[in-house]
């Protein structure tokens, strides 16, 4: 049974390396800092008692005043799995957030998604380009203002 | 069809080889020509073989001499004998151009003014 | 009985003439140097009619196996693997077309001079009064061949079977070919077969890269 | 040894060869002498005896006979059986059919219904090019007024004629599938074989109890 | 031998035979090698997770069902788990048997059409495909019993299925448990000793297990690395903890070995299938407390599940209303492509198609 | 002209009829007396016997080529579990009339930028040789157009022409799959050509000749028996000749969707699909002639029908490959033929020559000796060939297989 690791634990994780990246956390997830988030990916990756090599899935939220991306993180060998929100800063013009395509190769195609789908940039992507429509579509339809 | 009509037809197909060998530009044409005039002169030969037996006894039952078998067939056998040189030569040629347009992108022989790689 | 000397072998054989020296005509006109080699396989095609015409149905199939099917295969790939194939066949300029046809011309005029002036021996005509030459062929020197001769086979012979004998004196052409390959020629069969390994080894050699990987 | 797996690959093509068919022809099916005299409830003897010409063209192969699809009770079909005695008119169906494919229209003229009455159905348009059959409208219709039908050979030249209308529901046979219909199920009525089902048969799927109805009416409210 | 030649780029798609649907691969040849290749997909994208947002929870069941066309019970099954987390509905035991028995038997049929459609790109003149969909077509008879519907089934509801199956199904589903091993075998003998088989397949787009992982790469793909990474095993949902079967591993990371895996899947879906007929236990397949209009707490949850093709995710926030306000889909296909180029360049023309074919995607799913 | 031509009663009785000739097959006279045409003009006569002749060749191609495509599909039909073609005809057998008349009423499209001559031309060009290799097969013992006396070099020549067809179709299309096509087939073309001569070089040895009717005249023991292995490098030779699969690469549909006609529609299409079928046939022909003794066989039925069920059996095995494998990569199937086949058919010209060396004139009991010999050759090459070329021992390539399995009675449902 995957343990769904509780938003303090991860916190308490992350703090042991980098206590100013957790800007909260709550029953299930854990907010970290846009800034510090290449970063904490790095070790999360890497840190052998987090051990996050697998990333299960890559969600962006349209919360109105703020976007929010969700990141689903598995640990196969000790098979946990803890949930990482990010904010992109505030108010709905340009959310952007840093990619973390370094860390995990499976980011790419998702994160082309949602930059596509709910105009979450993420920065130091290679090929941050539409995915799913064409190029010069306007407007990015998952959001909740999009033909309103 | 005589012996004389082969031969013209020969000597003009020959003529056309030598003309695209002397005038053309690119090395593939120029051995296209040449293999044409190896045509003309495998024509000839051929000619000349077949002009050896009568027409009276081209389809008549026969038994030929094995000297009668020779002077007959030499003309084809060096019409054999080229076509297998010429294959020879065929294969290189097309080796060289293609070596040459891998150094030069180009297969004019106007271009190979060196003899360099 | 026999079509030989018929109006449709001297027709068949304008046709047959008339198109290779047409696809040849075309093979160093045309601007496209994919039509041309098509041009040239063609004449090849025609070139083994003629050989047909002229009894020589073994070349013929030999001439449509390497030539059309091997030899200009061969021209067409290499065209099709440069570039510049539509308008790639120039010529050297004007000076080099007037010199080439000029020559082309001369040596074509030299050559049907000296076809018609000479004096061949024309046997069609002559052996149709005159059983000479077939006697020189055939039956005649049946008798004086020395017995241990054996070496080419005979067409027929006294007591070959009429079926063979039936079919003329090109009828065996491969078989007798293949003999005197190997024991009239055998000498130059042997240098051809050193030239085409050497070719074969040295076209591997030149289409090689330089420095590539194997 | 090389060569050995393509040998067994061979022998199971050759086996399936010797295989039935699994294909269905349809709208008919060409048979063989045999099977039009097995359609015909003859022997074959017989029949050539009987029908010659029929048993000439059987050997050739033109006979044809039809063809019924193999069809499970609760196939959910292209059409929909509509029993205008139990609609109420409540427009369930319409509002929960996750593409708003159903239009009810009810008394556009508000004429006074009286106690006892029902809603008169005027318009009931099921757009059919749209319809993905998913059965929603009929799970949730709470009188059992709606069931699916099992036809599939609905196809049209123009999507405008797909559009079920309330006078063609009202005329189509009652052959009602038996999906989401348990009663129709534990009845063993089968649409393909049985007749067509009354109104009263079909009855309700799940009978509204008192107690469940006090819990979600009256305990539930007052919380 | 060694020729310069000129790098051409070549459109395979959207509309060509073996693309599986509509999807183009902008490829750049060196003769017959492969020198770049970029997947373009998008020509299927209908918007579900927009649509979700203006569907109740039971009615986007029936959306799920379109996105991976070929594994619909799946897609029902991760959407109504997912919808359980969050409203906090515990299903009747009964449903979820039946989920799955139905998700297992899907998985077959999924597998089939993997491998068949594999076979094909291989050049197989359709025969594996025919045989394949053979076998499918049992499976696809068994869900019109069970459901009505033999491609877009929408059987599953929160808290368990909509109805209970019916008699006859149990004796089909009998039959099929005792004749479809005999079929497996069948295909083996006909494609895995196959010489032609062996050697377009074994050591042909290879990628390491770790670049698999780091890329999110998931189902027969990982396992085929060595990987034993299956969620039925590591994450049991449902009643997957209470039933036997092995998970099949292969290590070669090829594409013969995304076959392997595959074909042995398939036998351990059957004894799944023949565990949860054994344990079945009588009692409605739904509670009847669960409403038709599902209203979760304010939050989100996300669930995902072992589908054929790989993890499928379902990231779902409510607002509290009857409508889900976000419905993220993690999608299988979708994610596997990532790695398409890395498995493609260096090999020819044909092994692009093989390959293509053993990630086995589907675009329904790619494109949602 | 030659008299073989005459052996045919049918034909013979043409060209008696037209031409009074001295010919002594002609000393009755046809049966309806002897020379409508004046004496002299029996080129006349000839012609007309001739394009008679063709006529009627050329349209039992055309009607085979309908019978076969008909066979095919039913067969690789019931290969896979299916029916087949059924509708339209009894049995189906008209659905190639219905295909026929949909490809001609389908528009014909030429893209712009096409070279127009070569393009149109391929088609043509694919089915111009292929009826000319039917010149020459003798279809029954006295039935054949032509016997001439190289009568197998002629067919590997002609045969050879038909790659010209792939190349210009790739070519004139303009269309990169089409080139890619293109390529492949001549490689293939040009890779097979060379073990296929060299197996029948076998066959000639034996034979001391090589007109097609000597060869059949000369099959005491079918050669597949006498030349196992030439026989098996010359199916595997035809088959990629002719582009089936397993070696169909040049237009598979697959990868290059079609390949080298894939840019052609209707009527055009139409001819390459017939010349492909042609070409099969014309294979399965020229293996039956050359290897299965051609239209010998016992007594009690007809020469006719006895080529006919060889014919039938050919086809049978090529479409039960078609049907079961599928298709090699490009570099495999040149590998193949260089690594693989050339090799066996040096080896068989070796052992071969070293036979008819021994047995000049081999008569039946020698032929059997040369079967036994040569089927030794043929098992312990191959195997070796097999441990050199196949998959390294210790692979697991054999699965857990069980016994043979039929399924019960598919039951309908509800």
């Amino acid at each position: 049974m995957t343990t769904s690791l509780r938003g303090e634990q991860v916190a308490s994780m992350i703090s042991a390396f980098a206590h100013e990246a957790v800007a909260g956390h709550n029953e299930g997830s854990v907010w970290v800092g846009a800034e510090s988030w290449p970063a904490v990916a790095r070790q999360l990756h890497d840190r052998p008692e987090t051990d996050f090599k697998y990333l299960s899935s890559i969600s962006a939220v349209d919360y109105i005043d703020h976007f929010e991306v969700v990141y689903h993180l598995v640990s196969l060998r000790h098979n946990h799995g803890a949930v990482v929100k990010i904010r992109c800063g505030e108010g709905r013009s340009d959310p952007v957030i840093p990619s973390c395509m370094p860390v995990w190769r499976g980011a790419e195609l998702q994160e082309r998604e949602a930059y596509d789908l709910m105009g979450v940039r993420f920065e130091g992507h290679p090929n941050l380009k539409r995915v799913m429509l064409w190029e010069g579509f306007p407007g990015h339809p998952h959001r909740k203002d999009f033909l309103r | 069809m005589t012996l004389e009509n082969v031969l013209l037809v020969s000597a003009i197909i020959f003529a056309i080889g030598l003309y695209g060998v002397l005038a053309k530009r690119n090395a593939l044409v120029v051995l296209m020509s040449i293999e044409l005039m190896f045509n003309a002169v495998n024509i000839a030969a051929v000619a000349f073989s077949r002009y050896t037996v009568p027409a009276r006894l081209l389809d008549t039952p026969v038994a030929l001499t094995s000297d009668a078998v020779r002077s007959v067939l030499t003309g084809q056998t060096f019409a054999v004998f080229i076509i297998a040189v010429a294959a020879a030569e065929v294969t290189l040629g097309l080796a060289l151009a293609l070596a040459v347009y891998r150094r030069r992108e180009s297969v004019e022989v106007t271009d190979l003014t060196t003899a360099r790689g | 009985m026999s079509i030989e000397g018929s109006a449709v072998v001297d027709v068949a054989f304008w046709i047959v003439a008339v198109m290779a020296i047409a696809a040849a005509l075309l093979v160093v006109t045309v601007r496209d140097v994919f039509k041309a080699a098509a041009f040239l396989a063609a004449a090849f095609l025609a070139t083994a009619g003629l050989f047909v015409l002229l009894r020589a149905e073994f070349l013929a199939v030999v001439q449509v196996l390497i030539y059309v099917g091997a030899v200009s295969i061969l021209i067409i790939f290499t065209v099709m693997l440069v570039r510049n194939v539509p308008g790639g066949n120039r010529t050297g300029g004007p000076f080099y077309v007037f010199a080439g046809a000029a020559a082309a011309v001369l040596l074509a005029l030299g050559i049907v001079y000296a076809a018609f002036k000479t004096d061949w021996t024309d046997l069609d005509q002559a052996a149709a009064g005159d059983d000479r030459v077939a006697a020189a062929l055939t039956g005649q020197y049946q008798a004086e061949a020395a017995p241990g001769d054996g070496g080419i086979e005979l067409i027929g012979g006294p007591a070959a079977d009429q079926e063979t004998a039936r079919q003329g004196v090109f009828r065996r052409t491969a078989n007798n070919l293949g003999t005197l390959f190997i024991r009239d020629y055998v000498l130059a069969f042997e240098v051809i077969s050193v030239v085409l390994l050497a070719a074969l080894i040295g076209a591997l050699a030149l289409a090689r890269e330089r420095g590539a990987e194997t | 040894m090389y060569g050995f797996g393509l040998l067994k690959g061979f022998s199971v093509t050759a086996l399936n060869m010797a295989r039935t068919p699994f294909t269905v022809q349809y709208p008919d099916r060409r048979v063989g002498l045999f099977g039009l005299a097995q359609a015909s409830g003859m022997n074959p003897l017989q029949f050539a005896m009987k029908r010659p010409g029929d048993a000439v063209r059987a050997i050739l192969g033109m006979a044809k006979i039809k063809v019924e699809l193999p069809q499970a009770p609760r196939f959910r079909g292209q059409d929909f059986i509509w029993y205008v005695e139990r609609c109420t008119g409540c427009a369930s169906c319409a509002k929960l059919c996750p593409l708003g494919i159903i239009r009810i229209v009810t008394d556009p003229a508000g004429r006074e219904t009286q106690e006892g009455e029902v809603y008169d159905v005027e318009v009931f348009d099921i757009d059919l090019a749209r319809c993905m059959a998913c059965g929603i409208c009929v799970e949730v219709c709470p009188y059992d007024a709606l069931h699916m039908g099992s036809g599939f050979e609905r196809s049209k030249y123009a999507f405008k004629n797909l559009l079920i209308t309330v006078d063609e529901l009202k005329q189509m046979p009652k052959r009602p599938s038996t999906w989401f219909r348990p009663q129709l199920e534990a009845k063993g009525y089968d649409p393909h074989t049985g007749n067509e089902a009354d109104w009263r048969l079909v009855g309700r799927h799940e009978m509204p109890n008192l107690t469940q109805l006090k819990k979600s009416w009256v305990d539930d409210r007052t919380k | 031998m060694t020729l310069r030649t000129e790098p051409v780029t070549i459109n395979i798609g959207p509309h060509h035979p073996s693309t599986h649907g509509v999807f183009r691969l902008r490829v750049t040849f060196d003769g017959e090698v492969i020198v770049d290749a970029e997947p373009v997909f998008g020509y299927l994208h209908r918007g579900t997770e927009k649509l979700a947002e203006e569907r109740t929870y039971v009615q986007f069941v029936t959306l799920t069902d379109r996105m991976d066309y070929v594994a619909s019970m799946t897609n029902n099954q991760g959407w109504v788990l997912a919808v359980e987390k969050l409203a906090g509905i515990t299903p009747s035991p009964r449903g979820v048997w039946l989920r799955m028995i139905s998700a297992e038997l899907q998985r077959i049929a999924s597998h089939l059409v993997a491998i068949g459609f594999f076979l094909q790109d291989l050049g197989a003149f359709a025969t594996p495909l025919m045989y394949t969909m053979r076998e499918r077509e049992r499976i696809l008879d068994l869900f019109e019993i069970l459901c009505g519907a033999r491609i877009t089934y929408s059987y599953m509801r929160p808290g368990g299925v909509f109805q209970d199956a019916p008699q006859e199904f149990w004796p089909r589903l009998d039959t099929f448990l005792k004749e479809m091993p005999h079929y497996v075998d069948e295909y083996e003998r006909l494609i895995s000793g196959n010489e032609i088989v062996l050697v377009r397949t074994k050591g042909i787009g290879k990628v390491p297990a770790d670049t698999l992982i780091n890329a999110s790469a998931s189902g027969p793909i990982l396992r085929a690395a060595g990987v034993d990474w299956d969620l039925r095993k590591k994450d049991p949902y449902e009643f997957y903890d209470r039933v036997k079967f092995d998970l099949p591993l292969a290590k070669e990371s090829d594409n013969f070995a995304r076959y392997i895996v595959r074909i042995q899947e398939m036998r351990e879906s059957l004894k799944i299938v023949t565990h949860c007929k054994e344990q079945i236990e009588p009692g409605p397949v739904r509670p009847k407390e669960v409403p038709f209009l599902v209203r979760p707490p304010r939050g989100d949850a996300y669930a995902h599940i072992e589908a054929p093709k790989g993890e499928l995710g379902y990231y779902v926030v409510s607002d509290g209303s009857i409508a889900p306000y976000r419905c993220h889909v993690r999608a299988p296909s979708f994610i596997n492509l990532t790695l398409l180029r890395d498995m493609l360049v260096g090999w020819k023309v044909a092994d692009m198609i093989v390959t293509f074919g053993s990630i086995d995607i589907n675009m329904g799913e790619v494109d949602r | 002209m030659t008299d073989a031509f005459l052996e045919n009663a049918f034909f013979r009785n043409i060209y008696c009829n037209l031409a009074s000739s001295a010919s002594p097959r002609c000393a009755g006279g046809g049966p309806f007396g002897d020379g409508m045409f004046p004496a002299g003009m029996e080129w006349l006569a000839f012609l007309i016997t001739a394009f008679v002749i063709i006529f009627l060749v050329v349209n039992a191609a055309l009607l085979a080529v309908n019978i076969y495509i008909w066979g095919e599909r039913r067969l690789v039909a019931r290969l896979q579990a299916r029916l087949g073609p059924n509708r339209w005809g009894p049995y189906g057998l008209l659905t190639p009339i219905a295909d026929l008349i949909k490809i001609l009423t389908k528009e014909d499209i030429v893209p712009a930028a096409a070279d127009r001559l070569v393009f149109n031309l391929a088609p043509v060009l694919i089915v111009v040789p292929v009826l000319l290799v039917f010149a020459v097969i003798p279809f029954a013992s006295s039935t054949w157009v032509a016997d001439l006396n190289v009568g197998v070099l002629y067919i590997i020549a002609v045969l050879s022409v038909g790659s010209y067809s792939a190349v210009m179709a790739g070519w004139g299309s303009q269309n990169r799959y089409a080139m890619l096509g293109a390529f492949r087939a001549v490689a293939l073309l040009v890779s097979y050509e060379l073990p296929m001569v060299l197996a029948l070089i076998g066959v000639l040895m034996i034979t001391g000749s090589m007109s097609l009717v000597d060869v059949v005249h000369d099959q005491n023991v079918p050669f597949a028996l006498v030349q196992p292995l030439g026989f098996l490098i010359f199916l595997i030779g035809s088959v990629a000749e002719i582009q089936r699969p397993p070696f169909d690469l040049a237009e598979a549909e697959s990868e290059l969707i079609g390949g080298y006609h894939t840019d052609y529609s209707g009527i055009k299409w139409g001819l390459f699909q017939a010349g492909e079928f042609m070409a099969t046939i014309a294979s399965a022909a020229i293996i039956t002639t050359l290897f299965l003794s051609g239209w010998r066989g016992w007594g009690f039925l007809p020469s006719h029908i006895w080529f006919l069920i060889k014919l039938v059996a050919v086809l049978f095995a090529m479409t039960w490959l078609r049907g079961t494998l599928p298709r090699l990569r490009i570099d495999q199937v040149t590998a193949f033929a260089w690594k693989g086949l050339l090799p066996l058919a040096a080896l068989n010209l070796v052992v071969s020559g070293v036979l008819s060396f021994i047995w000049p004139a081999p008569g039946v009991a020698e032929l059997w000796v040369m079967a036994i010999v040569n089927l030794a050759v043929a098992a312990v090459s191959i195997f070796t060939l097999g441990l050199l070329l196949g998959p390294r021992p210790g692979e697991r390539t054999t699965p857990a297989g069980s016994a043979v399995f039929m399924p019960a009675k598919r039951e309908g449902t509800a």
